[in-house]
């Protein structure tokens, strides 16, 4: 009896995450379907992986998605590194106002993003994805960076001036450093986030410059076609494989620093 | 009547074994120290009274009730954590009152206990302060109100001084040992801190590094008559010598190789475990007298060169090397000009009394 | 030149802060008052309330209340399960935490549409989650759970929950266990150690965690458009819909400012119920 | 100088050198037009699901022309971002019949230049000069969808069915039914099915259909755009309204779906190609049109989109076995309607929304 409690909790956990695995394992295994309708199971096959290197316009949209993604993160992260550390506690007032553009349904964003640009006669494209989604970003980048470098001990700069090192440099070996954990979880916040975003792009996205999700959203109108589900498996094999090559690269870089 | 009683317990770490079949009785009403060094497992024995660890095998008892099986919350024993384990969303007041209001106590009563004990420990007047505005001591002095306040019968305090300044420190084991006296609520103290203990306890138990207890008593037998080199060593400070110890008409003399035969004073029980086997014999730096000229009325004698001093204030320390050997000892510095001041090089006497030397079996 | 330069270093604190401000500023303050003053603005009779007026009818009001029910349930749902869970990771996983936590990222890493889409294959009539109940026999007929309000339901629930485990789990892990050996050690059952240590010192998180899920659901677009076969409408939907099909802005705008007027409302009364419970507790 | 004075102009001139940095990303695009203007290539905006993505292929390896393709799901979508973006984006867009209209009244699409096209003498007569465009002056038809019920036989082995659009608002037997998302549509067949005609909802009419339509709620599974097709073949509903390419989609995959024409008549929709008013890429756009209405690439577009071209002879090559070719070909033709909006924008969008708050 008591070994059963004790297992409880462990195993209400391992249902969460069954749960939370489903549809990705359903995702998975349906990419893999030889019958060309995606709701009957006909054996096993690779051909919709074949097929998804053999359509370029999936990669350019891929291209678009990963120039919005990479470029909305860095902004984020620049302007808050820069806000942050220029106002320091200065910024425990305002901090969690930040948060306001992931708490507004993002619906409403959007809205007021085609509002804003088309009053201000802004062209349609990257650039405007890049700038919307860095708003979102930033709902991330600001609180979770303050609340990081509120952390941080003081006598760590003043000890870092006090042998020797200019301002930037104590910013660049000293501040920089400590907030790497920060910055590596909001990063990836920031890139899902803008990687992930259908309304904003439904709303912002210009001719040229159709993302990911809404050529997804597109293709889902005739049906999930097996090679969305193809390409799914193939992001997530690729991130899988970066946070891999990441945790590995860390342990590497410690064990030689 | 013992508040607290191990019989054959043991505690495992996964493959590790902390503690091996221990069995202590801690007396009720007393103020009782456990003291060993860092890692030795006495956090351990008080977590396992407190209820947080769960024994692998033997039996707890609190008060002559098997308390092994009841969980934390139900037993009549509170502690006082190390770090304090303030919860820091409530005032002082609200963290004392905590139990308390556990318990269900009536609002005014809670007011009143809360007050008093708060009053016991110097705190009437931080009653309303949030728990970061207050210093280190003052946080030490909550987590011990927040204690007493639910009349335990036993009292846990894990290194509860060990983050506070030396002056502090001292102050605060005045306090504890009025309050205990007060309470007369049995204090369980554990401590790496020898001194700490020495002030503290009415008994106490001395653990060696592998969750053994080497030797249980008062203060001053543990320090007078350690049992063990370990206790000697760990307790103060001491020489040690090796040596074989033999009976001569009547007298029992300590022979060590290189010093010489020297007399000691011993029962006869131990006379029989140990004669003619390898034992030790510690003399505590203090009670050797030192001295330029040579002295009578002393039954023991060697002649040593100084090495080094260490000026303490209260007392002078001579680290002495005699053959080869090193002596460490103590003089109180009792006149403002000593006799013939003893400077390094010199050759001194050093004589001391058959009944200050202990003999060992280890 | 060079006092220019000295000048501006010293104003460098304004400098290096204006951005993110100036986003803040032209990408959210402005956008939401181009929002409130098209919603009082009609074309071509300036000033009128009549937008407010149309929305603030039947069927208007019920949908923004239907999208609140579905956006609390959601939130509630997900933060009673994600207390447990996040305890466990931070308490008692050990050596797995930190592969429990990328788990928990890892389902961002799927588009959200293929992700909702994938609930087709499990909920629909001759879908995974029916077959294996007629396979146990536990069912003599498919159950119909596709295009209802539980598909809706159960979608939002699973696709937000990490959404909620972050956050809870980020504060559980800055509290100190030592705590919870203390309450216990005072007294305390393992439920009122609950209620009164690691609730109120984890609160924060909760409440993030909390208006994260309720706004995201509140005006999520996909899932209510996906999984109820777009027989109920919900905020998202409809905003969506005015702008795009109607191209009203003024009703559109008016809709918009009503639900977030709602949903800040209701915000604020989950936030007085979290202190509350805060307070409660103690 | 005072030092608040000080103080704020610099705090200005701060905020202004931000404000100027961030309008220079924003309007990039501009300034990469004027440097160089795009090279050939042209940007079309169509349905999900009417261009073959190797049709568009072909083009490009045959003409060394660009293609970018974005697609949209309603013409509303379409109508709202061409307005957005005033046109500016595309050269080419494939609004149907019932939005050429509003686009025309916008003045977003230009007059086609028929000379400049080979095919037109091969367009069937019966589409061209329609009421939405009266001279076939400003599109070019090009694919047809018709209406009717996709209808699960073996549902019905037993059991009798009626070709009529009542299978579909009052089922006879206790089974679902899909609904198409647009309420120009359901609007329109339910007027039918009603009237047997499609006149101006009056009062009396709006609130009949309304009935109708409440009621029938209880039995619809799904009012969607989406994958209407696999409704029918995963077996959630026997009986669903769709367009004919819904049906060719569904035969794909499995053989038994068939389509059949109610006998009350029913509706089509017209997809139409159009010139973006700002388009200044002729040439361009009209080698593509050229290239689209080539037999083969027709061909191979109403292959996968299952939608019908509008040319008959082309139309009589294919084979379609769901479909009745000489059914929809002769009389028949004539009881099909152009899908038009029976209410005022506004009214249709609240009535919409009123039966779906429920």
């Amino acid at each position: 009896m008591r070994f059963l409690r004790r297992l409880r909790l462990p195993l209400f956990v391992s249902g969460v995450y069954a749960l939370l695995y489903l549809p990705i394992v359903v995702l998975i295994i349906f990419s893999f379907n030889g019958s060309t309708d995606s709701h009957t199971w006909g054996g096993w096959t690779l051909r919709w992986f074949a097929e998804l290197f053999r359509t370029p316009e999936i990669w350019v949209v891929v291209k678009h998605s990963l120039i919005v993604a990479f470029s909305a993160m860095a902004l984020s992260l620049v302007f808050g590194v820069m806000i942050v550390c220029s106002l320091k506690e200065r910024l425990d007032r305002f901090a969690s106002l930040f948060y306001i553009p992931i708490l507004v349904p993002e619906i409403i964003l959007a809205v007021g993003f085609l509002y804003l640009f088309s009053f201000l006669k802004v062209p349609l494209g990257l650039q405007t994805l890049i700038v919307a989604h860095t708003l979102l970003g930033l709902a991330f980048s600001v609180p979770l960076l303050h609340a990081r470098l509120a952390e941080m001990n003081a006598y760590s700069v003043e000890a870092s001036l006090d042998l020797g090192a200019t301002k930037w440099q104590t910013f660049l070996y000293v501040v920089l450093p400590f907030l790497r954990p920060a910055l590596v979880s909001v990063g990836s916040l920031a890139w899902i986030l803008s990687f992930d975003d259908f309304l904003i792009a439904f709303f912002c996205a210009g001719s040229s410059s159709q993302t990911l999700p809404l050529y997804i959203y597109s293709r889902v109108h005739v049906g999930v076609t097996p090679v969305i589900n193809a390409l799914s498996t193939f992001t997530l094999l690729v991130s899988c494989s970066l946070v891999i090559l990441y945790s590995v690269l860390r342990v590497r870089l410690k064990e030689i620093i | 009547m013992d508040a607290i009683r191990f019989e054959h317990v043991t505690k495992r770490y996964g493959t590790e074994e902390i503690i091996t079949d221990l069995n202590l009785a801690i007396p009720a009403g007393k103020f009782f120290a456990l003291l060993g060094p860092s890692g030795c497992g006495k956090t351990t024995i008080l977590r396992l009274i407190g209820g947080f660890e769960h024994v692998d095998s033997g039996k707890i008892f609190l008060d002559n009730v098997d308390v092994t099986d009841v969980p934390i919350n139900q037993r009549r024993v509170n502690t006082v954590f190390q770090y304090y384990a303030l919860f820091p969303h409530l005032n002082v007041f609200d963290n004392v009152a905590y139990g308390l209001r556990i318990k269900g106590v009536p609002l005014p009563e809670i007011k009143h206990k809360v007050i008093q004990v708060l009053a016991k420990v110097h705190l009437e007047k931080q009653v309303s302060k949030k728990i970061e505005q207050l210093s280190g001591g003052q946080q030490q002095r909550v987590a011990l109100a927040r204690a007493i306040v639910n009349e335990p019968k036993v009292l846990l305090l894990d290194e509860p001084l060990a983050a506070l300044d030396r002056n502090l420190k001292e102050q605060m084991l005045v306090e504890l040992i009025e309050l205990q006296y007060e309470l007369k609520t049995t204090f369980v103290y554990v401590t790496h801190d020898q001194t700490e203990a020495l002030a503290v306890a009415d008994q106490m138990a001395i653990m060696n590094d592998d969750g053994e207890i080497e030797q249980v008593g008062t203060p001053k037998e543990i320090y007078e008559f350690p049992v063990s080199s370990f206790v000697a060593q760990f307790v103060g400070k001491t020489n040690l010598f090796k040596g074989v110890l033999r009976e001569h008409c009547g007298d029992f003399c300590f022979c060590v190789e290189g010093l010489g035969d020297f007399g000691v004073v011993i029962d006869s029980a131990k006379m029989t475990a140990c004669e003619g086997k390898e034992a030790l014999l510690s003399i505590r730096p203090e009670k050797i007298e030192i001295n330029k000229e040579e002295q009578l009325g002393f039954a023991n004698h060697v002649c040593a060169r100084v090495d080094g001093m260490i000026y303490h204030g209260r007392s002078t320390e001579y680290l002495l090397i005699v053959n080869g050997r090193r002596i460490t000892v103590f003089e109180q510095n009792e006149e403002h000009f000593a006799r013939d001041a003893i400077v390094e090089g010199d050759t001194v006497h050093l004589y001391w009394q058959k009944e200050n030397a202990v003999v060992m079996e280890r | 030149m060079r006092r220019i330069k000295q000048a501006f270093l010293y104003r460098l604190t304004y400098f290096l802060a204006t951005p993110a401000f100036l986003w803040e500023i032209v990408f959210l303050c402005i956008p939401f008052l181009f929002i409130m003053s098209a919603s009082v603005y009609l074309q071509g009779r300036g000033f009128s309330l009549a937008a407010y007026k149309l929305i603030l009818t039947g069927a208007h009001m019920r949908i923004i209340v239907r999208s609140l029910v579905l956006a609390l349930f959601t939130a509630f749902c997900c933060l009673v399960v994600a207390y447990p869970v996040a305890y466990f990771i931070a308490f008692r996983a050990r050596s797995w935490k930190n592969a429990l936590v990328l788990l928990l990222t890892l389902p961002f890493w799927v588009n959200f549409l293929v992700h909702v889409y994938a609930w087709f294959f499990i909920l629909e009539r001759n879908g995974i989650f029916n077959k294996i109940l007629l396979a146990l026999g536990i069912i003599s007929e498919p159950l119909h759970m596709m295009n209802t309000l539980f598909a809706v339901a159960i979608v939002m629930f699973q696709v937000y929950l990490p959404f909620m485990i972050l956050p809870v789990y980020l504060f559980f892990e800055k509290f100190d266990t030592r705590l919870l050996e203390a309450s216990l050690d005072l007294g305390a059952s393992w439920r009122q150690t609950f209620w009164r240590v690691l609730v109120p010192l984890t609160m924060a998180g909760a409440q993030l965690g909390f208006f994260l899920v309720l706004g995201m659901s509140f005006g999520d677009y996909v899932t209510p458009q996906l999984m109820s076969g777009g027989k109920t409408l919900f905020v998202g939907t409809v905003i969506s819909d005015y702008f795009i099909i109607n191209r009203s802005f003024s009703l559109g705008s008016a809709f918009t400012c009503i639900s977030a007027v709602v949903l800040i409302g209701l915000m604020a009364i989950s936030l007085g119920l979290f202190k509350l419970v805060a307070k409660g507790a103690k | 100088m005072n030092k608040r004075a000080y103080q704020i102009f610099w705090v200005g001139l701060i905020g202004i050198f931000w404000v100027v940095v961030l309008a220079a990303f924003l309007y990039i695009p501009y300034l990469g037009q004027l440097f160089h203007a795009r090279s050939r290539s042209i940007s079309i905006f169509v349905w999900s699901d009417m261009v073959d993505p190797r049709v568009i292929k072909e083009f490009e390896d045959e003409t060394g022309i660009r293609v970018f393709v974005n697609y949209y799901e309603s013409n509303d979508e379409l109508l709202t971002k061409l307005r957005f973006m005033r046109g500016a984006e595309y050269d080419l867009f494939m609004p149907t019949h019932y939005m050429v209209g509003t686009l025309i009244k916008n003045g977003l699409i230009k007059k086609i230049n028929k000379a400049k096209l080979d095919f037109w003498h091969e367009l069937d007569p019966r589409f061209l000069s329609p009421s939405y465009d009266p001279n076939s002056e400003y599109v070019i038809p090009y694919l047809w969808d018709i209406y009717g019920l996709g209808v699960d036989p073996h549902y019905f082995a037993n059991k009798k069915f009626v070709a009529s659009w009542r299978m579909l608002f009052e089922p006879p037997y206790d089974y679902r039914v899909g609904m198409t998302n647009e309420p120009r549509e359901v609007v329109a067949i339910a007027s039918i099915y009603l009237y047997k005609n499609m006149r101006m909802l009056n009062g009396k009419r709006r609130a009949s259909i309304a009935r109708l339509l409440f009621n029938q709620k209880k039995f619809v599974e799904v009012y969607t755009d989406l994958a209407t097709d696999s409704l029918l073949t995963s077996g959630a509903c026997p009986v669903v309204l769709a367009p004919n390419s819904a049906i060719h989609r569904a035969r794909k995959r499995v053989l038994w779906p068939s389509f059949v024409l109610p006998q009350e008549g029913t509706v089509m929709a017209v997809e139409n190609i159009a010139i973006s008013a700002q388009s200044t890429k002729d040439d361009l756009v009209y080698a593509l049109i050229n290239f689209l209405y080539r037999h083969d690439s027709l061909k191979n577009t109403c292959e996968l989109s299952g939608d019908l071209p509008v040319m008959s002879g082309l139309l009589r090559e294919m084979a379609l076995p769901y479909l009745d070719k000489d059914q929809i070909l002769g009389p028949y033709f004539k009881s099909v309607r152009l899908i038009r909006p029976l209410m005022l924008r506004h009214e249709l969008f609240e009535f919409w929304l009123a039966l779906k708050s429920y």
